[in-house]
């Protein structure tokens, strides 16, 4: 069973079509698959529904597929990066779905842990309650949140072995693992894929079984904010 | 005189015990950091991360290791990484023993809005909602009063919250007040400020 | 002549494909290995690997390295290590292709009993209410009768169930059978195995 | 903030009650916290339930408090390998909820991650969604289960650093990630202790924000079925 694809272009032939629902590893610009989201744009499929944390800058991340109106819907936690997402979703273009970040997480997580929904305080008493299930446990009320169970999920990762083992760096790991769960198909972009057998079986962020296709390129890895501090001189 | 950002910050700080994991928000409870001093803190990045450490020197900036608020930061020697659903797990789990957030209203009754003004640009409460609603302690730092000099510290909230009765303490420019069964209760006065000044500043109920 | 344990795990086998993820039961299903011959299968153990490999040689016992059966076992390079939250996560969510296992009891309807006999020693049901309800495909391997000669393919659970209609395909040593609309279907017959034999045998509707 | 205890005995001090809730880590032997349960054992301690796996054998894990008649409860998916245990059950001295072994590891987790429900297929159908809320999603049928909240959680690990992050080692991570999140203290026996930044940030099975006390001993690391191969001669 290859895993391995050429390109992003040819590891997503066959799983796009219009109107489906992509879950997106990724934080900001940090662990985002941009060869991917590249590569979607390319192929020119609309009306998309992204599960993702944030909708990236205007151009970069999802941001490019906003310009090019090919984003239906939002589900992410913030959006405040991207002054054409603010255009389109205020002009009525855009659906947006505001989910707190970590019940983004969970919502990922659950689906692909096949648990359709969960209970959580997170929101009570907020907008974010209204029209979901209430519920009492041990006298405190929680809402009910569903799994999203997405189409596609499009990840992130530092390094793959050829079965499709994940290594993740640093804080680049982020949503990845929860989206790569959630969807029926899983594409994944690493900067190296090494021989099967030189990751740490016991240091594996996620085991190949989420991985379906897996390509191997150069990343941009662009920063957003870049703070420094200085160097006290001796 | 009323405090300044960083004699908030350090007032904030005081709060802190030694062995505590902490989230610290965007503004003015990030200057927080500066001032815990020897106390063993650990502090969390909601994005995945526990034991956060400074900006990085320039030139060793890592696009691969940014905090909650997309910054470039650095690791320390107790640093661990963990993904976004084990990271708003230990949040919600209640397993973060204070988070210290800035706010623009808090009610009496621990209300809190800081994520969303009707009519205004929507950017989304990121993972505001999680944290107020899991950490064993939430603490506002804030000014006392918005620019129009009208009362952050409401009988009732009027923008949407991000969560309910949740405050535990807030911190502003002119004192300290806990949140307490019926209403707000002073804890301490800025330097130079009168018990007067600051129930003129305040619309919530104090008792 | 019906087929011995070795032969309806060979059966088995052949229900699997290149690239499947699958997780083998303990007693016949765990021969099922010895038999994928040049596919590509991962075997996962639910205690929290994936990639299992075979016994290890004497003298290379690891206390850290055990099935779901609790038996000493080996890593191969393609291993990977996961809690058991993960590990029933991924069971759950339908990441394993396929599996494999004993049962005391088949229903025409798809019902599986293999986990408790009322007023008999009661063991739990481990992984298994866990592995059928969540798993891609469900393929018993069990003999056709037990020991009073009793058909073990019934109408009806007269055990406790591990699942509600669950199971794909029963291989036994008289044969293969389809679980379908109506009842169970003849996929085929062991060598030598009539199907008025089969028949005979079997309580649950054929149609 | 020191976490890092003598003994296992001190490690435990003013933690236990009787009738307590313990979730404890394990499978079968493998991974169990060994050196914690003897002294759970010494401390005399009673009315013990214990959410884990198994119950370990006569004279090992669990096991040596069921010789001692410490446990009122188990909730196990598994109980198969101790005759002492049966013994009892059989004799309605000791109460049993048999929890399948993904929900258990879930209700755990739930718990840890401050959820107090959720809805899954397993068991539906079955003895296990005896009395339990079902609710449809998607058109199929789903069981409510509420998370495991225990007073104190008891996990072995293979090293720690000094603030508790905690790596384990092969099959024996199992259960105690997930035991560890549910107790409201968590208390660990690990084989090593190593400084502070000499564990991989990116390696770290269980941050230190879950570990509240922490031990090093020696572990006799029990094998329960010793299984092998014929060396094929050359």
């Amino acid at each position: 069973m290859k895993k391995v694809y050429a390109n992003a272009t040819e590891a997503l032939d066959g799983l796009l079509s219009d109107g489906m629902l992509i879950a997106a590893g990724g934080f900001g610009l940090c662990g985002i698959p941009e060869l991917l989201l590249n590569a979607i744009k390319d192929s020119g499929v609309k009306d998309l529904t992204f599960a993702s944390n944030n909708a990236g800058v205007d151009d970069f991340g999802i941001g490019i597929l906003l310009q090019t109106r090919q984003v239906k819907k939002m589900i992410s936690s913030y959006v405040g990066e991207n002054a054409e997402f603010m255009r389109q979703y205020l002009s009525g273009e855009l659906e947006l779905e505001f989910n707190p970040q970590g019940t983004l997480a969970e919502r990922m997580r659950a689906a692909g842990c096949g648990i359709p929904g969960f209970y959580t305080k997170t929101g009570v008493g907020t907008v974010i309650a209204d029209g979901k299930e209430h519920k009492d446990f041990g006298g405190e009320t929680y809402i009910l949140e569903e799994g999203i169970f997405a189409d596609l999920s499009i990840v992130k990762a530092w390094k793959a072995d050829e079965t499709g083992n994940l290594v993740f760096r640093k804080t680049a790991r982020n949503f990845n693992p929860p989206a790569a769960m959630c969807g029926k198909v899983c594409v994944v972009e690493v900067e190296e894929i090494v021989p099967t057998g030189s990751l740490d079986p016991d240091s594996i962020h996620l085991p190949g079984i989420y991985v379906h296709r897996l390509i191997q390129g150069a990343h941009e890895k662009r920063i957003e904010q870049r703070t420094v501090r200085q160097r006290e001189d001796a | 005189m009323p405090w300044d950002r960083n004699q908030m910050a350090a007032r904030a700080a005081n709060e802190l015990e030694d062995g505590m994991y902490v989230n610290l928000g965007i503004g003015i409870p990030t200057l927080v950091a500066n001032y815990v001093g020897d106390k063993d803190i650990t502090l969390q990045s909601e994005n995945g991360m526990l034991g956060m450490g400074p900006f990085p020197y320039e030139g060793e900036e890592d696009p691969d290791l940014i905090n909650a608020g997309k910054q470039t930061i650095t690791e320390l020697r107790r640093t661990a990484y963990f993904d976004s659903a084990q990271s708003f797990g230990m949040i919600r789990g209640g397993k973060i023993a204070a988070a210290i957030l800035g706010a623009m209203e808090v009610a009496e009754n621990g209300d809190l809005a800081n994520w969303m003004i009707p009519g205004k640009l929507v950017k989304g409460m990121g993972g505001a909602m999680d944290l107020v609603a899991g950490v064993g302690r939430v603490i506002v730092v804030m000014d006392h009063t918005n620019k129009h000099g009208d009362s952050k510290l409401l009988k009732e909230c009027t923008l949407p919250l991000t969560g309910k009765g949740v405050v535990d303490m807030i911190i502003t420019n002119l004192g300290v007040l806990d949140v307490v069964e019926g209403g707000l209760r002073i804890v301490e006065l800025a330097d130079g400020v009168s018990e007067d000044e600051l129930r003129a500043a305040t619309e919530a109920t104090i008792v």
